[in-house]
């Protein structure tokens, strides 16, 4: 059977740092504001008790692509394992894959005018590596996880902040952090 | 005169511009002494290049102003601009234009580097210094220019590099000068870039 | 086009001409010449890879593998042979290609005509030594010894041959030197009295721990590799309890988290202490066999501490502190790491002791998984040879003078007979990062000559005579350990120094040299040297054993990386402690001396004045180590500005919405910045993060005092700053 | 605004399809319209059509690959969008041709299937826009506004030029009224859905209606209905000046609505 590579980002280990976010940047010499990958801070009553907690996404590599159905000059494949792949010699910079994505992934490089995404680096997986951010994340919170052959029970695949899965089925699961126990003063 | 003695003078006059700025942006001009000011003065205003255009009239008649007091801060204002220790306010390096974030060494900086390379030359300090200063490529410009077989590289080098970027060094000069002379120096490039650009248009290739 | 009137005639004259006026030949003949033949061997894609050391003043002191294609630094990571590194860096040392090749670094050393003006000229390295050595032998002369020359170097680069810079200082004769640390000395001094000196068990037995407290320390900022273990020991069923008053990022990771009144730390462990003497909880064994003085302190808390002082007194309910107590006391190991944030208060030094003597009574002391982990030094030994040359004969004084570097401008003001009149800094951003910046600048004034060595542009770059550009670690050789993990990285020189910069060694090289030469004798420093050969007079004997390297090459050659022999990495395991007596003291007498009560006793918390009545903490910030890597614009792109955290009901009283812009203010200055408002913060606190300089006009320290904190003199020879207690009031401004 | 491309283009090229169908229904409805009138009109949309394709490339990175943009035509509307456009403004130069050669059989059928065909542009153009990840198009009202836009503008377009050559034989006021009645359905049920909405509607709806933009279509938007109902039973009104004036009106008042579209998009 064919694989369903995804992410699983385990909030409850994700300490908000953005190593993830720059090692990507760093490790592709991107431009300053281009990230294929970004950490968003999550509303501080996530679980209940007030908390500091951040999500990290890159793209979803989505089941049901909304950047492919829009693209009008076909730049994008969905690989057999699941990866979904911009082939920037390819593309006009129309943007409207930016538009389409409930996430928002796809950037418009405003030097090479073309969009701009995370591949899972599939180049590095293709020889037996992690992508960059997995491999980096200091606490381990990121994972490649292909989904036909476990779900994990404790994920879940929609945070605050993250749209509707039902659109286009992204393969990014989370794990969320589990309330721990407070004693303030305020 | 006929046609290839135009040319013939074109070609030194145009040695004398990248020479003079060569020598400006390598900081030669710095510790010049008032007197000496007015020597080279006079060789810029009988220098048919600076007189055909607006920006080179628009130097001299600055430098004509020119009075001790202005002599000052010329070194302060040169180092903001081009030397530091301060965040430079007109960067003197390709890369800080060509590539995104300004960041030096980068491909930018390579590209350059092997531009020098396919001639059979390096940067002395190589590593040390990013090849892509401003006074390397004047440098490497000039020794292109020594040569009559090395025209189409010179067209190249300056289409690809210098003519890219020197426009909006220029422009950084003109926003944040503070002294005259530097501000000169930037019209004087400004207008020569000009000349360059419409004589490699002329040539064609 | 070109104007063909002008004859050529008239066009040779000015061209011969230029090159005459300049004293030039024309470019490319005589004059010193940019491009040369290229070298025939040169090719391009060659790809090399180096190991580094993260020099910066941090927990995790990284190993750092660099991988460098055609000379040129392409991708910048953690060395995988480095189990606490991990293969993996922080946020802020993946943005090192930019620190790098940022166009802004400073290139060349420089003068600047009338300090503050912004008015820099250019001048050779010869040039700057020759003013600098001048200057030096003439306060000499004048003063008839070297004490006028004040040296002000801290914790920017860690590197040991970066000692180099107190060693050239010392080799010119005695001089001043600000002494001290602004980072953990209460603490330390604290740790010293009760254990003979503060020394941290290896942060990867978080692992072996059943139980951790993390007691004012935010990891997840300041040391994510130590969080990684935390986080390991979590999933494995090890409960994570964060005590702080700020609700961290550290602490929304815990399992319990317990809001403790800032400075009452100390009540709170003295609680959980008369709870389990009462409750026999303690370990009669061990203090019977490893302390002294355990009957007066035991006294001293039947008679004083009560679970209910403790309560009101910390603001947490009795039943929270018994259960903690309860728990900790019957995990085995339990594990405390004390943040050093917790003690930069007027009482730090007494609370770390309270704390201490709870990790004592559980017998957690000296066990793997297990101790009271504050800081240490056991992996420190180098021989520091670049300090070893001594001053010169016939220098005029007899010793060094302090002052110190926590109060740094009042006592260089104050300093006389003879006065300070110049000052070198290196590895430090005083005008940023000491209390009182306004002081510190009138003692800048003061000065005849301020050289400062630096990277980047800052604000005592900007108010010095000389800057001279120094390395990145990637520029230079180095070796490096921590003083919380037990790792030796090696630290390769991986490209060349970028233009004229040179690294502190280079630098006092070059100064000796001048110094010698305008008046031999003058400098004991030696005047040349390879840094290769620098840095293998580091390691002596016992570091090359308790490392298991042979030395600097062989541990380049073998992973860049080692990690101290086992017997080191769990602290006090031979329960012979660095006392005068041997034992743990929970009596020391040693605290008596340096006027402290012997005992770990509760001293009272610093209070707020009335009309300041708001705290303000300047925690570390993630994106920065004090003044460095915030305002690299690869982080200034995630966050551009300063923010001051307000908790919604204090933002209430003041009709501060999320956003505005607000106005903190006391007796030593005030500052404006946009709100945060956010419940991570309690009411009567306000947070500000520490480091922030670029692209404002203030710092974090504009309100705060050089108001000490109880200890530091034993370690560190002065006290430290009780940055946290400082009061403000705050408006909308 | 980097949309900015993409308003002009979308309001031109739905002026222009509403233009080429009315004078193709006149025409063949034999209403009687001068060979030079109908060519200068003709050549006027395709003049039109081409400087709509020319803005539209602007929003490009790349504007000299756009020809690729046809590549994806099996499921991106956009190529739809771009192949359809694209047939329909070549068939109009054809279709202007025999305007040019006077054959009107042929004019007539090429007309035909380019109305159709520019039809479908309209609507795959709509179907571009509507996609969940901006809950503010992803509704059917995209589809009518789009078809809307076309049914006001065109129309009066060519009423305007007809009446300014003297030769308006058929009451587009009529049509404009409906147009304008059913486009005010359109906005209320627009407005009502997006406060129903998710909340990234809410917002759009909330930012839309804080702009002055907004009254400004609103206030153009009554006065052109006003105009045109003062004109509907007077046939001596239905003239150039009123005429171009009410398309002037509207003209703005579609770009205004077209341009706050784009604006106060909010993404999810």
């Amino acid at each position: 059977m064919a694989k369903k590579l995804g992410f699983l980002v385990n909030i409850e280990r994700c300490i908000g740092c953005h190593a993830c976010e720059i090692s990507c940047k760093s490790f592709y010499q991107l431009e300053p504001n281009m990230r294929r990958r970004r950490v968003t801070e999550l509303p501080e009553e996530l679980v209940g008790t007030p908390v500091r907690a951040f999500v990290s996404t890159a793209c979803n590599h989505c089941d049901e692509p909304a950047c492919k159905k829009a693209c009008p000059v076909g730049a994008y494949t969905k690989r057999e394992d699941g990866i979904v792949v911009h082939d920037q010699n390819m593309c006009i910079g129309c943007q409207m894959c930016g538009k389409a994505c409930p996430y928002g992934v796809p950037q418009f490089n405003p030097v090479k005018k073309k969009m701009d995404k995370c591949s899972m680096c599939y180049d590095r997986l293709d020889v037996g590596q992690l992508p960059i951010c997995v491999e980096k994340c200091p606490l381990e919170a990121i994972q490649i996880v292909d989904y036909n052959e476990v779900e994990p029970s404790n994920s879940v695949s929609v945070v605050p902040t993250f749209a509707d899965p039902s659109i286009t089925h992204p393969t990014t699961h989370f794990i969320l952090p589990k309330p721990g126990k407070q004693t303030r003063r305020f | 005169m006929n046609h290839s003695e135009i040319k013939h003078s074109c070609l030194e006059e145009r040695m004398f511009m990248y020479q003079l700025f060569l020598h400006y942006y390598r900081g030669d001009l710095l510790k010049l002494p008032a007197a000496e000011w007015g020597k080279l003065l006079e060789i810029l205003e009988c220098q048919p290049a600076l007189q055909s255009n607006d920006w080179g009239r628009k130097a001299v008649l600055q430098l004509q102003n020119m009075t001790t007091q202005t002599l000052e801060p010329f070194e302060y204002d040169f180092n903001r601009l081009f030397v530091g220790p301060n965040k430079l306010l007109a960067s003197p390096f390709e890369s800080s234009y060509q590539n995104f974030e300004g960041t030096v060494m980068q491909a930018e900086t390579l590209k350059v580097r092997n531009f020098y390379y396919y001639e059979g030359l390096q940067v002395a300090n190589e590593g040390g210094l990013p090849d892509d200063h401003i006074q390397f490529e004047l440098e490497f410009i000039l020794h292109l220019l020594s040569s009559e077989k090395k025209k189409e590289a010179l067209h190249l080098f300056l289409e690809k590099h210098l003519l890219k970027w020197v426009d909006q060094h220029c422009a950084r000069i003109e926003e944040h000068s503070q002294s005259l002379i530097t501000l000169a120096f930037g019209y004087m490039l400004k207008g020569f870039i000009l000349l360059e650009k419409s004589l490699i248009e002329g040539e064609g290739l | 086009m070109l104007n063909e009137t002008i004859s050529r005639r008239t066009f040779i004259k000015g061209s011969v001409s230029l090159s005459a006026l300049l004293g030039l030949g024309a470019a490319g003949t005589q004059a010193p010449k940019g491009l040369i033949p290229k070298a025939a061997a040169k090719t391009n894609g060659k790809v090399e890879q180096f190991y580094n050391a993260c020099p910066r003043n941090c927990y995790d002191t990284c190993s750092i593998l660099t991988t460098v294609e055609d000379g040129r630094i392409t991708f910048i990571t953690g060395n995988e042979k480095n189990t606490y590194t991990k293969g993996r860096l922080c946020v802020k040392g993946n943005t090192y290609p930019r620190v790098v090749y940022s166009p802004d670094r400073i290139k060349y050393p420089m003068r600047q005509k009338g300090r503050g003006s912004g008015n820099w000229e250019r001048i050779s390295w010869d040039e700057a030594y020759t003013i600098i050595a001048k200057k030096i032998l003439e306060i000499k002369k004048e003063y008839g010894s070297t004490l006028p020359i004040c040296l002000n170097k801290y914790s920017g680069n860690f590197n040991i041959l970066n000692y180099a810079t107190e060693g050239m200082l010392s080799s010119i004769g005695y001089t001043t030197r600000a002494q001290g640390t602004p980072c953990d000395p209460a603490g330390s001094d604290a740790q010293g009295f009760d254990m003979g000196v503060a020394y941290n068990n290896d942060p990867e037995q978080f692992l072996d721990a059943d139980y951790i407290i993390l007691w004012g320390a935010n990891p997840s900022w300041t040391s994510a590799h130590s969080m990684y273990f935390i986080e390991e020991a979590k999933e494995n069923g090890t409960k994570l309890v964060v005590i702080d008053p700020l609700i961290t990022q550290t602490a929304s990771k815990a399992d319990e988290y317990i809001q403790v009144k800032a400075s009452t730390d100390g009540a709170l462990a003295l609680g959980m202490i008369r709870y389990i003497l009462d409750n026999q909880l303690y370990d009669k064994e061990w203090v019977n066999q490893n302390s002294i003085g355990f009957n007066e302190f035991f006294a001293y808390v039947k008679k004083n501490i009560t679970l209910d002082w403790a309560a009101e007194k910390t603001g947490v309910p009795k039943p929270v502190i018994e259960r903690i107590a309860r728990e900790y006391a019957t995990a085995k190991p339990a594990n405390i790491w004390i943040g050093f944030g917790m003690q930069r208060h007027v009482n730090g030094g007494a609370m770390v002791r309270a704390i201490d003597a709870l990790a004592a009574i559980t017998g957690n002391i000296g066990k793997k998984g297990g101790g009271v982990n504050y800081i240490g030094g056991e992996t420190w030994g180098f021989n520091y040879h670049t300090m070893s040359f001594g001053a010169p004969e016939g220098s005029g004084g007899e010793e060094d003078r302090f002052v110190n570097m926590n109060n740094f401008g009042a006592q260089v003001l104050a300093a006389n007979e003879p006065p300070i009149k110049m000052m070198w800094i290196a590895c430090r951003n005083p005008l940023a990062q000491d209390p009182e910046p306004t002081v510190v600048k009138k003692a800048f004034d003061q000065m005849d000559l301020v050289v400062t060595a630096d990277l980047y542009m800052n604000q005592t770059v900007e108010y010095s005579d000389i800057v001279l550009p120094v390395t990145t670690p990637f520029e230079s050789v180095g070796i490096n350990v921590s003083y919380w993990h037990y790792w030796m990285n090696v630290n390769e020189q991986a490209i060349k120094p970028l233009y004229e910069t040179k690294s502190d060694l280079e630098i006092a090289m070059g100064l000796s040299k001048k110094l010698n030469q305008i008046e031999p004798g003058s400098c004991t420093f030696p005047v040349s040297g390879d840094p290769l050969e620098w840095v293998e007079k580091e390691l002596n004997n016992d570091i090359k054993a308790l490392f298991g390297v042979k030395s600097w090459d062989d541990l380049r050659k073998n992973g860049g990386t080692a990690k101290a022999n086992e017997s080191i990495t769990v602290a006090w395991n031979d329960l012979k402690f660095r006392t005068p007596s041997g034992k743990y003291e929970f009596y020391s007498k040693k605290a008596a001396q340096y006027g402290h009560h012997p005992l770990p006793v509760f001293t009272e918390e610093y209070k707020a004045p009335k009309e300041y009545p708001i705290r303000c903490m300047s925690p570390h910030w993630k994106f920065g180590i004090h003044s460095q890597f915030q305002h690299q614009d690869w982080l200034m792109a995630i966050q551009d500005h300063p923010f001051i955290e307000i908790h919604p009901d204090l933002a209430k009283t003041r009709s501060i919405k999320d956003g505005d812009i607000v106005k903190i203010i006391n007796e030593t200055g005030y500052m404006t910045l946009p709100a945060k408002i956010t419940k991570m913060v309690p009411a009567d606190t306000v947070v500000m993060y520490e480091g922030w300089w670029k692209g404002v006009n203030y710092t974090e320290n504009f309100t705060v005092k050089a108001l000490a904190e109880d200890m530091g003199e034993y370690k560190k020879g002065q006290r430290g700053i009780a940055f946290h207690d400082n009061f403000v009031n705050i408006e909308k401004a | 605004m980097h949309d900015l491309p993409l308003v002009i283009f979308t309001i031109l090229s739905q002026l222009v399809i509403g233009g080429f169908v009315t004078l193709w229904w006149l025409d063949r409805k034999k209403c009687p319209i001068s060979r030079q009138s109908g060519l200068m009109i003709s050549i006027s949309l395709v003049v039109l059509g081409a400087i709509s394709v020319l803005i539209s490339l602007l929003h490009l990175g790349h504007p000299f690959e756009a020809y690729r943009a046809i590549l994806n035509i099996g499921v991106s509307w956009l190529s739809r969008e771009v192949t359809f456009y694209g047939m329909f403004v070549g068939l109009s130069v054809l279709y202007t041709w025999f305007w040019l050669k006077d054959e009107a059989g042929k004019r007539s059928l090429i007309g035909g299937i380019a109305s159709a065909i520019g039809v479908i542009a309209i609507f795959s153009s709509a179907k571009i826009y509507m996609i969940p990840a901006i809950p503010a198009w992803n509704s059917v009202t995209t589809l009518f506004s789009f078809f809307l836009t076309s049914l006001i503008l065109g129309p009066l377009f060519v009423g305007a030029f007809l009446a300014i050559r003297g030769e308006l034989s058929a009451n587009i006021s009529g049509i404009s009224i409906t147009a304008l009645i059913a486009a005010a359905i359109v906005m209320v049920v627009y407005f009502s859905s997006l406060q129903g909405g998710l909340p990234q509607a809410v917002e759009a709806a909330r930012l839309t209606t804080h702009q002055l933009l907004f009254w400004i279509r609103l206030f153009t938007f009554v006065i052109a209905f006003a105009i045109l109902t003062f004109t509907f039973k007077n046939q001596y009104k239905q003239n150039n000046i009123i005429y171009s004036l009410v398309f002037v009106i509207l003209f703005v008042s579609e770009f205004l609505a077209r341009f706050q579209f784009y604006e106060t998009a909010i993404h999810l």
